[in-house]
């Protein structure tokens, strides 16, 4: 197997959304894959190209809660306050999540369901668009 | 300008994404989770999800364009473009609002009081009431006065609603109530006014730019008579068997008007033609669906001088430098059946014409699903010729070519329109399609 | 192992809603999968290409003979003269079948093998045009 | 003229059947059988299969061109376009032949017999040996008198084929023996004559029109310097950078020698161009692939032209009619891979580009098997601007949009083209892409 072989197979996947590659020549074989995270590929309409959205999305798995509006994502009251929650935490329907500043306006997003804080899939401080991912809940 | 947000949807927003192209500006592209598979979304630089299915929340596509570090925003037609209060608010925003000053979309907005402002700036109107048409009775007397038929419109109506005909005393009192209660519900603005019915006249409007500084300039007139229930169809530039100095004269008296106004970017005036005079209907203070047959005409790109504009590079332009070289139709291809009721649906193979003289500005590609949400208009089929003559024939061939499967669409009636010998002789005023007044 | 194949194959994933693809050419093996979110493909484009073909194509079932060239389709040697063939006939290889008249010239149509006549598709003195089918054999 | 026989194949007999669409002329489309998939097969109101792979069958064109009730035929380019003796069948078989006059296409065909025919016209010729060199010893007698590098064609070549460079006189003696040999084999003809090289010269060709009876216009000039081994790329209209007046004169020059000759139909001469100065190299008898951006610039559509002429109407204009206006490009879209080697396949989906100065002249659609029988050329993108500027960024813009999947196609290359700066300053000649003239 030429190495050379083997870094255009790596850059070939980092193009685009395949998850493992597996070779074999003969008695050689190559295998590549990577964790759990898949990019989205470029024929999902929703692309990113900068600081809207994070590099990648997680695979999804528990009830996932999504931005009602457009705007940037707060984590806590403010910048000293503790954050509203953390992964692991059990909350309550109608405990508050996060804020979404929009057009100068704090919206309180609230759980829609009881459950655990299964992953926060947005950094504070982002801008967050209409429905995307947030948190998700098991 | 180094980033811009396009608040639109469909054909128009592809058509705003291509000139951002030509000028090497950055794209931002507002789409609704019922529309993720925009063809446009392809081409942006970024695409931002505004919503459920609306179009029309001002400060959500401001929050987007800030957020994506957006310097000017788009607003198309329809939805927010002629909104005085999105257009304020994005200027309030620090934005860049591409179209007019807010106060003349308001103006031209509430049609009695342009009526009056261009009126008094010497464009010829129409006989109708001078002004707010109050009660029952004065709608009566005024119409005994200039006689009958007349035509009931709702001040702040636009888009083929909130216009009645009335032909005698009975309907005129009856089209009064129903209209007052039509466009308090429409419009939340129950007034209206009167104008005198002129059968049959021709649709004809003014291309104009304004620099916002007092400079105006016209780009000539289009032909939009053929329109079913206020609703164009097909548009043609220059209009026909119409002397160029006729043209030239009133659309010298649009740019005065609007010089006086210091009017700012694109907008249309729009004219009833009949027995060789013009009347002045409502100026629209945006970009048209018909906008392409003027660029055809005249080699300039509407929307790239939009964006010049509101970028205070200034129109880059004189009168004397816009010539009108031969003729130019546009159809509207609509996804509607022959009910003319919209017919929405996947495109499961597209073939569009192409070849000399034909251009189409659409946003179908196979594969895509036509939303139930939005306007039924898929595609614009655009013909240019040396004459009349020729961009007809080539319609009609680039119409043979245009193959949607399996989209209900008019392109039959199109087909029987460009063979219709009214069409043919350019004999046709409003009523070619239906009577432009009935219910 | 041929890198452009192996990039050509992760083109049509992404453009399809393939989540794994293994190719097996002797002792070589490729094997690329993606785990997660699968795009929907778009649908493929049914093209009708019945309208390309000629107006009436019959139902064929015997040997067919076709035109080896565009011309003027003649049963006969001469309008007063019978048919080389009808319906029915048993033939022999190298019996002529038909005239075709292309360019003033009159050639001879011969059968590429025996057997009887099943059906004659074109009528005396039509055009036919190259590759048209003339005969039907059984 | 009632019905065309259009004896070719791919985009240029969809570009005919457009024209005749747009003139009312019925159609018989001929076609082998393995390209009875071809888009203009839809249109045509008849079609033929005329062989299993070839359009070169002359006598049977002409059978089914009969047979089928045509009264005239056109024969696009390369295949039987420019064959003299075809030509001559059609119109001694009764029909109308969409071209020049056999003896003028029989003229032409003989590079050095064109030359001096020419050059007695009055046109500036290369510097060359005067006619046919028999020997060697005579090949470098005239290369040591007017200076190495020198060219050695074959007098029956094109299409890039039969050309050799000779730097010294060791080259020249093995180009002599190499390509009288090939000359042989690929043309029938062993003649060769010598023309003085111009390095990195730049390709200038004039398209004019004939009426057959003394009357000649032309319609401006292309720049084709963007040639990958004599295979022109990439052609714009009109050329840059070279003054108006100098290129009136050019072309009046060609008008006069043709009009001598009472020329009819189309024709291009292609000249080199250096240092100031013209030099006739060759002259096209028939529509060139490159002409749409001839008809951008001038409004004119050629083929209709064509037609028009042919049947006996005569151009219908003068040469004041003629007008340049704004500056088109053309991007010829092969389907080859990086390596230039041809690559066949099936278009699975198929997205063109559009909008304002874009026009795309090709045979493809989603389904469509290239068959590997025939030339890579899949289509031509022409984009259309008021300046050499405006239609370069639309091209770039239109190039970003094609998306044919997947066949591999030289896109990339016309990209990069495009981005270069030498393209962008107007400053290449033909050594653009690569030498010209290395085997």
């Amino acid at each position: 197997m030429d190495i050379r072989k083997v870094k255009k197979l790596i850059e070939m996947m980092e193009e685009s959304d395949i998850s493992e590659i597996e070779v074999k020549e003969g008695d050689d074989s190559v295998r590549i894959s990577r964790g759990g995270v898949v990019i989205p590929s470029r024929s999902t309409p929703v692309v990113d190209r900068g600081e809207l959205k994070p590099a990648a999305t997680p695979v999804i798995k528990g009830h996932v809660i999504t931005a009602p509006m457009v705007g940037t994502f707060y984590r806590a009251p403010s910048p000293s306050s503790p954050s509203f929650v953390e992964i692991g935490d059990q909350i309550k329907e109608g405990d508050t999540l996060c804020i979404i500043e929009s057009m100068k306006m704090m919206n309180h997003i609230k759980a829609d369901q009881a459950g655990q804080v299964e992953a926060i899939l947005v950094v504070n401080e982002d801008a967050v668009e209409f429905d995307q991912p947030l948190f998700t809940l098991i | 300008m180094k980033r811009l947000f396009i608040a639109n949807r469909g054909e128009i927003a592809l058509r705003i994404l291509r000139a951002c192209k030509d000028l090497g500006i950055e794209t931002v592209a507002a789409y609704t989770r019922a529309d993720k598979h925009l063809l446009h979304l392809r081409w942006a630089d970024r695409n931002v999800c505004v919503g459920r299915r609306s179009y029309l929340d001002g400060p959500q596509m401001i929050e987007a364009a800030q957020l994506s570090g957006c310097d000017a925003v788009h607003p198309g037609y329809g939805f927010l473009s002629e909104n005085s209060e999105f257009a304020r608010s994005v200027e309030d925003a620090g934005l860049t609002f591409v179209g007019p000053a807010p106060a003349h979309i308001a103006m031209m907005g509430e049609k009695v009081g342009a009526r009056s402002a261009l009126a008094s700036a010497g464009l010829p109107i129409l006989p109708g009431s001078d002004g707010i048409v109050e009660t029952e009775a004065e709608a009566l007397a005024w119409a005994r006065e200039v006689g009958y038929p007349v035509m009931l419109k709702a001040s702040h109506g636009g888009g083929g609603r909130g216009i009645l005909l009335a032909r005698g005393e009975e309907t005129l009192v009856q089209a009064f109530r129903t209209i007052s209660a039509q466009a308090e519900l429409l419009f939340g603005c129950a007034d209206i006014y009167l104008e005198k019915y002129l059968a049959n006249a021709r649709h004809i409007e003014i291309q104009v730019f304004g620099d916002g500084e007092g400079q105006t300039v016209h780009l000539g007139a289009r032909e939009c008579s053929i329109q079913r229930r206020h609703q164009k169809l097909l548009e043609e530039a220059p209009p026909f068997d119409i002397a160029t100095g006729e043209v030239e004269a009133l659309a010298a008296s649009c740019c005065d008007a609007l010089s006086q106004l210091e009017y700012r970017n694109a907008g249309t005036l729009e004219f009833l033609y009949a027995d060789g005079a013009f009347y002045f209907l409502e100026m629209n203070t945006r970009i048209q669906v018909e906008h392409p047959v003027t660029e055809c005409v005249t080699g300039i790109d509407l929307v790239k001088l939009q964006l010049a504009v509101a970028d205070g590079v200034g129109l880059g332009l004189a009168q004397n430098d816009i010539r009108i070289q031969g003729h130019a139709i546009e159809c509207r291809i609509n996804a509607e059946d022959e009910y003319f009721v919209p017919s929405p649906g996947t495109v499961d193979s597209l073939q569009l014409p192409d070849g000399p003289g034909i251009r189409v500005d659409t946003h179908l590609y196979a594969g895509y699903s036509v939303p139930h949400q939005y306007d039924p208009l898929v595609a614009k089929v655009i013909s240019h010729g040396v004459d009349r003559s020729e961009a007809t024939v080539r319609m009609r061939r680039a119409l043979e070519e245009l193959d949607i499967r399996f989209l209900a669409t008019n392109k039959a009636l199109h087909q029987s329109i460009l063979a219709d010998k009214k069409f043919v002789s350019g004999s046709y005023g409003a009523g070619f399609i239906d009577d432009p007044v009935s219910p």
